[in-house]
């Protein structure tokens, strides 16, 4: 039988069968690497336009300047795996050390005056739990009431930024508690403790995407939500943790900026929301949800701070200095894309 | 090749396509004679859907060149242009959802030139739609439609503008008995006016059925072309898949066949899932159901014919409006897929796209989906233990893949539907629920992955098996027939093709009147009934075998 | 580049805390000028965008890079204090323009007051409609601390001195065409609006005039109908416009003496010299802070009689071009 | 597999329920009506408010200052329904009429100096080629190199911001033609100019959306890119002209910006983006493309203008006034959901 049909074939199979199938395990990994060369090249020319580049102070200077926009990356991150998005962080970061502090600070004394409802040490519990509060309320409006997260949480950055300048009346809170200041501020090992702990973040959030399950469900919620379901994932619940954890997040950013700048600014994040998007997707987190991993994010961070410092290093002259960065950042997309070898879209 | 070139209305020559690593099509070549009906065969993964995307214009070869009617291919980009050649209906639905029927009819190719007439469109499109069986408002968003219809707006779309060669990729894996006739019918038509077709399926039935010629692929590359009167249906098979002399194939065939002759459930046995009422208003009525340890028993019913959302609503996907659900023994919570699938029911949904995978995820990633629990301790996942996991998936599955930590997107549909079926299969489930679950899938691996649907009822649990297609229940033990919502008729397994189909479409025929009647006066105790005597074997008389 | 090394005595670091409006432009062109003179020799500038934390990044850089001063103008008073705690412990001194930080170390405050502003602007308001009337008050940024000086200075005079007066505030994010909106929305509901008080000329006053010459408003300055304006920065076209008659008085806020006395106060630190509270040469006065010693600059009232005045800052960069 | 598909159709199909889904027939229509209540709520308000606001004087205010926003988000909104977004629209409805300006004002005499290469009455035609070309430019980052496109016009923003203060050295440029401004302010027939030339184009546009084929091909491209490039739609090149009317429309926008208030001012545009996207999405425009229309997005730009205006009328403290501002649109978010019955995502 099998010779007849073989006869009948119009031309026979010359060769076996080439390297048809040889396995391309790490195309995933390398779109993570893809900031890499874009860093690289920055340090070379940071080394290139000043020799203070490469001190050690001015390093962990950038390193530090990043963590808390690298916190709310964090937050952002794993929300945007999950298929959602919150606008809301760059004001959680400053609301949520407000509210805090109104809660705790004496009602009289000083320029900014609390409610002193209760103890001081209170102050950073209070602060991450008004931070995963506005989380959930998030995920409420987003899951209960099924309206666009996008308007929703623009809606809250809003509000609460509002929220913010009623309750400080546009001040900037300097009366900040030490214990509320303390881990902005401290050094631990010859580094900024800051560093150690978002660096410690990421370590826990990129395991745990890497290494729980519930942790790979984000990529599988935001990847395709329905498949996600029909697997038996709890799609809603682990969404509205994710959107707390974020909110969380972000008040620990807060907490770290405080103490890092001394006070509560009052512009506190004031338009961060832009770089922190920046960062995710240049680290090559989707906005579609589903794809990218925290070192991305990471690197995307690093890349932004970079950028800045190696500008100002190199004296780039004021008037021109955003026409300079935005190049940049259009620059470093591209490398990054050539590097990664992927289309984005 | 032949020295003297006989006109085509398509010809491929040496086209060479690689993703990445893989060679999706090596040195492959193809022929399609004006009015030919050419069927284009292969197992999953062997490069036929690649093909289509290079003969429609879609993807651009590596090598290789294509003519239409000895001109040359238009430049590739140029899509408007490729489309005056040839139509295609693609195996991946491409449909826009947010746009209507009628929209999506005429898309990129509006009648007239100036403002387009939205209420003429609307009347030709409900009128093209009508031709097909079709009765949907064209207003209507594609994406509301059922699966069937979204379907048959794709191929009226392809076969409405008078292009000269028209291929088909599967265009029958979402169609039932009775959508594939009109289907038929059509083509019929359109070959009595000299287009010709390139049409791919794996029933190879529907390939004697309706083609001259046939080219198969197999691994990348072109094997065979042959007139379809000269090749038994075995050597097909061979060619297919590389075997001498048919024997695995026809071997795994036997495998899975033995056991609907042989097996038996065991009356007695505790039932694995059971349900009392179930019912979904505007889907189903109350349905009492019972499936025995080893069983397997098939939902059949056409589309809307509310057989898919008693799979749904077994899996937790549907919330009923009202009745139990038991895994053996054990109530479950409905309208809840966690517990569902902590009660040890499985599930194989209808549309992978949809709910099946996760696109952009590993092959792995996939197929771990369901167990994330088993693979570490304290809810880690191993990577290791989730590679070997899926490892041991793809070879018992049969899956063509690069690896484990491959991309789902870039399998072939058939595989892909295999990782879904191993998603389900992960858990060891006490019942399987699977709706359509060989739904392009080639012909041998249909077999193995009825075989292991059988083999997980012969490992003692039971399996539900949603579907219209005879090839699917022909494994079961006990089919049950849906038409509007209601259990119609019970067949036993000795069930022929007319009787099964007849129940489907609601054409009561003697034996079946009975049981349709006394389920259509809403006795609740109907469908128990029919149930309960079905598994005992039919001898009463309601089952609906017709001898 | 830019630097010189005219002065011994090491480099100093410059900010600018935005570029994009006329005021901080010319005070960078005051900067430039007298760093070309030699008063200091300076970094490369560097540009805070407005951003607290662009300003403590940039301020690093600089201390990394060995600045022996920094000159910057923090727009959030209360971020920068622990920058300046840790500058202090460089014994890195710092000027600080423009605004006052609330804690931390500083050499030298160099800025006009700009509760001054708010009280001048209520005075001269409440003179010209003679203490009764209906005012519109354009206000900044509630969370910058200028504009908050600014509106609080000029409500608190207002209630005081002048209680016959109806204000509508009016807050606008320094944003034109938030400002123009919301102007309008108030003409729809009150005709009769009397004074406006524009907290920031740089961002309000093309786009309050355009809406009033719109609603045909715009009525010469002394003739019937006219809005009594007053304005704030003392950028060149708010002095045409009272030229013109168009508004009435601006309050200058002294960019030339901000960028002069900067490098001065700089200049001075680098060479070890300590100043005391008290009147001095320029007609301003010192005056001892909490961290620090301040250099309140005059900010001159301009209106129509000494609009034409040479010294007035806006009318030298007329000059220079 | 020895049945034969004649078997199993043994007759025609009695096809089962046609109503499958007739009952939801004009749920698009609806949808793009789902603001209607949330302006008749605020009308209500505003009525109670303050008598002012049911005057001619004021509606027609309202109206006029939406029309640069408005057109802004017509641009946005053609760019969104064809799946992807542009953040530079915010810079270029200042950086165009800056260079068209820098290019045709003389070199001597006036505070801000240009080149003086061009005779003045090319400025409006200059301006919006340079929008034009901006948007071009975004094309090629997007279609070309296949960068992300949420970058690419982000880096976009930065740079053309920059390249706008570097020209006008951050000055507002108040020596305007007479001819560029004459759109911005001029009246016709009792109504701004703007506000006739704002709805035209929306109509154009709404009318071309509806009843063209390319621009119904806007949806297609959204929806389903693939789907519409095996329709044979052109879908680069169509995105790529989108992308530059985008552009264009921003242009025009500075064009009737610059006239409205005067001068063009240096912080033009600034933070608009973000209110570009919430009226467009407000208006039920998807952020994932194909779906909305035009009349939706008018319908957000008024929605958002009103906000504004019966604050301000009613007084709202305004230590309090971005606090409201930000409850009143998710309020107004949540109405609308509810209007249009649907759940969004
Ligand atoms: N976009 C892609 N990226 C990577 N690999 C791909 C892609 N598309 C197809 N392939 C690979 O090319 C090979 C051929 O796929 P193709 O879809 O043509 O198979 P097929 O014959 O149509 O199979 P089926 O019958 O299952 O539809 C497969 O090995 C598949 O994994
Ligand atoms: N979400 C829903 N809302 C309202 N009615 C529904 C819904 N889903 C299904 N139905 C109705 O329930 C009936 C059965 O639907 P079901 O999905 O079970 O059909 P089906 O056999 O799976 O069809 P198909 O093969 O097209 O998927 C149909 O009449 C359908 O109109
Ligand atoms: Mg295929
Ligand atoms: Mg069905």
């Amino acid at each position: 039988m099998t010779d007849t049909a073989r006869q009948r074939a119009i031309e026979p199979v010359v060769e076996g069968p080439a390297d048809r199938a040889r396995p391309r395990l790490d195309i995933a990994r390398w779109r993570d690497l893809s900031l890499v060369p874009v860093i690289f090249v920055l340090g070379v020319i940071g080394f290139i336009v000043s020799p203070a580049f490469l001190t050690e102070d001015n390093l962990i200077g950038v390193v530090q300047q990043s963590t808390e926009l690298g916190l709310l990356v964090l937050g952002e991150a794993l929300i945007l795996i999950s298929g959602r998005m919150d606008l809301s962080l760059e004001s959680t970061i400053a609301v949520a050390p407000v509210v805090a502090l109104w809660l705790v600070l004496p009602a009289h004394g000083a320029r900014f005056e609390g409610l002193g409802l209760l103890p001081v040490w209170t102050a950073i519990p209070l602060c991450l739990a008004v931070g995963a509060a506005i989380g959930a309320a998030n995920g409420f409006l987003m899951l209960k009431l099924r309206v666009n997260g996008f308007i929703a949480t623009l809606g809250m950055l809003t509000m609460l930024r509002g929220l913010q300048v009623g309750i400080s009346e546009g001040q900037s809170i300097v009366n900040v508690p030490e214990s509320f200041r303390y881990l902005g501020k401290a050094d631990w090992l010859g580094a900024p403790a800051a560093v150690w702990l978002c660096l410690g973040l990421y370590a826990i959030g990129g395991l745990a995407l890497a290494y729980l399950r519930h942790g790979r469900a984000l990529y599988a919620i935001g990847g395709n939500p329905e498949a996600a379901r029909a697997a038996g994932i709890r799609v809603d619940r682990i969404t509205w943790i994710v959107l707390s954890a974020g909110g969380l997040l972000a008040a620990f950013a807060g907490v770290l900026y405080t103490g890092h700048y001394g006070s509560v600014a009052a512009t506190q994040g004031n338009g961060w929301i832009f770089q922190v998007f920046a960062a995710a997707v240049i680290g090559g987190i989707s906005l579609k949800g589903g794809r990218g991993t925290l070192f991305g994010a990471l690197t995307g961070v690093l890349t932004l701070q970079l950028v800045v410092n190696v500008m100002t290093l190199g004296g780039v002259p004021p008037l021109w200095n955003q026409f300079i960065n935005g190049s940049i950042i259009i620059v470093a997309l591209i490398i990054s894309r050539y590097a990664s070898g992927e289309k984005q879209d | 090749m032949a020295a003297v070139e006989q006109p085509t209305a398509v010809r491929a020559r040496r086209i060479v396509k690689r993703f990445g690593p893989t060679v999706a099509l090596d040195r492959a070549q193809l022929a399609v004679a004006p009015g030919e009906a050419h069927a284009l065969v292969g197992r999953n993964g062997a490069g036929k859907s690649t093909l289509v995307s290079v003969l429609t214009g879609m993807a651009r070869p590596d090598e290789g060149e294509v003519t239409f009617s000895g001109e040359p291919a238009p430049r590739y980009g140029d899509t408007a242009a490729w489309r005056a050649k040839v139509a295609c209906v693609y195996q991946k639905s491409m449909v826009v959802p947010e746009l209507t029927v009628a929209e999506n009819l005429y898309l990129g190719r509006f009648p007239g030139s100036g403002r387009i007439r939205w209420p003429e469109l609307r009347e030709a499109a409900r009128a093209t739609l009508a031709e097909y069986g079709v009765e949907v408002d064209p207003r209507t968003r594609a994406k509301d439609l059922g699966v069937e219809q979204r379907q048959f707006v794709e191929i009226a779309r392809a076969l409405s503008f008078g292009a000269r060669l028209i291929i088909l990729d599967e265009p029958t894996a979402q169609l039932d008995a009775g959508g594939i006739d009109r289907l038929f019918a059509r083509l019929a038509e359109l070959r009595a006016q000299g287009v010709a077709f390139l049409f791919i399926s794996h029933h190879l039935q529907e390939v004697y059925e309706l083609c001259d010629t046939v080219t198969v692929f197999r691994d990348a590359r072109h094997v065979l072309t042959a007139p379809v009167a000269e090749l038994p249906k075995e050597d097909l098979v061979a060619a297919m898949t590389g075997d001498t002399a048919g024997a695995p194939g026809v071997d795994s065939r036997a495998a899975v066949r033995a056991p609907v002759t042989r097996r038996r459930a065991e009356p007695g046995g505790e039932p694995v899932l059971r349900t009392e009422g179930l019912c979904a208003e505007g889907a189903f009525a109350p349905l009492d159901l019972v499936v025995r340890p080893g069983e397997v028993v098939g939902l059949a019913g056409a589309t809307a014919s509310g057989n898919t959302a008693v799979g749904e609503t077994l899996v937790g996907l549907r919330r009923p409006d009202g009745g139990r659900l038991a895994v053996r023994g054990r109530p479950v919570r409905t309208g809840s897929v966690p517990h569902a699938l902590d009660a040890g029911i499985g599930y194989v949904p209808e549309d992978r796209h949809r709910q099946g995978l996760v696109p952009g995820r590993s092959v792995a990633e996939n197929a771990t989906l369901t167990v994330t629990d088993q693979l570490g301790p304290y809810g880690t996942v191993l990577p290791s233990r989730t590679r070997a996991f899926a490892q041991r998936m793809i070879t018992s599955l049969d899956i063509k893949t690069a690896g484990p930590s491959q991309s789902v997107s870039g399998l072939s549909g058939g595989n892909q539907q295999k990782v879904v079926i191993a998603r389900a299969l992960a858990r060891e489930p006490s019942v399987l629920v699977a709706i359509r679950p060989t739904a392009g899938v080639d012909v041998k691996s249909k077999d193995a992955l009825l075989g292991v649907v059988r083999e997980v009822a012969a490992a003692g649990s039971g399996a539900v098996i949603v579907s219209d297609e005879l090839d699917d229940l022909r494994v079961c033990d006990r089919v049950l027939a849906f038409f509007h919502g209601r259990v119609v008729a019970e067949f036993d397994s000795g069930w022929t093709d007319r009787g099964l189909v007849a129940a489907m479409e609601g054409i009561a025929e003697r034996d079946t009147e009975r049981a349709t009647e006394r389920d259509m006066a809403g006795a609740p105790g109907g469908a128990r009934d029919a149930t309960h005597t079905g598994h005992q074997g039919g001898h009463d008389g309601t089952g609906g075998r017709t001898s | 580049n830019r630097e010189s090394d005219g002065a011994g005595g090491g480099k100093v670091g410059i900010d600018m805390p935005r570029t994009d409006t006329d005021f901080w432009n010319s005070y960078q062109q005051y900067l430039e000028k007298g760093i070309d003179k030699g008063t200091v020799s300076a970094l490369p500038l560097s540009n805070s965008q407005n951003d607290i934390s662009k300003l403590v990044a940039n301020v690093q850089a600089f201390s990394d890079q060995g600045a022996k001063a920094i000159v910057m103008a923090p727009q959030d008073t209360g971020a920068v204090s622990s920058t300046l705690e840790r500058l202090e412990e460089k014994k890195i001194p710092v000027i600080s323009v423009d605004t006052r930080p609330d804690a931390g170390k500083v050499y030298m405050v160099v800025r006009a007051d700009n509760r001054a502003y708010g009280t001048k602007a209520c005075e001269y308001l409440g003179k010209k409609l003679g203490g009764k009337g209906r005012v519109a008050e354009l206000q900044g940024d509630l969370s910058s601390i200028n504009g908050r000086d600014r509106s609080r200075a000029f409500a608190s005079c207002m209630k005081k001195k002048y209680p016959g007066i109806t204000v509508h505030e009016l807050p606008t994010d320094w944003k034109g065409d938030v400002a123009s909106a919301k102007l309008q929305s108030l003409l729809a509901q009150h005709r009769d609006i009397d004074g406006i008080y524009m907290q920031a000329g740089g961002a309000f006053l093309q786009p309050t005039l355009a809406l009033l010459e719109q609603k045909e408003l715009l009525k010469p300055a002394g003739s019937a109908g006219h809005i009594t304006i007053i304005s704030n920065d003392g950028i060149p076209e708010e002095l045409d416009a009272i030229r013109s008659g168009k508004i009435d008085a601006t309050l200058s806020q002294p960019a030339d003496l901000y960028a002069t006395y900067a490098l001065k106060y700089t200049r001075a630190a680098l060479d070890g010299k300590t100043f005391k509270p008290g009147r001095t040469d320029h007609g301003s006065e010192i005056v001892k802070i909490e961290n620090g010693l301040e250099d309140q600059l005059p900010a001159p009232l301009v209106t129509k009689e000494n609009v034409d005045d040479p010294a007035l800052w806006a009318n030298q960069l007329e000059k220079k071009k």
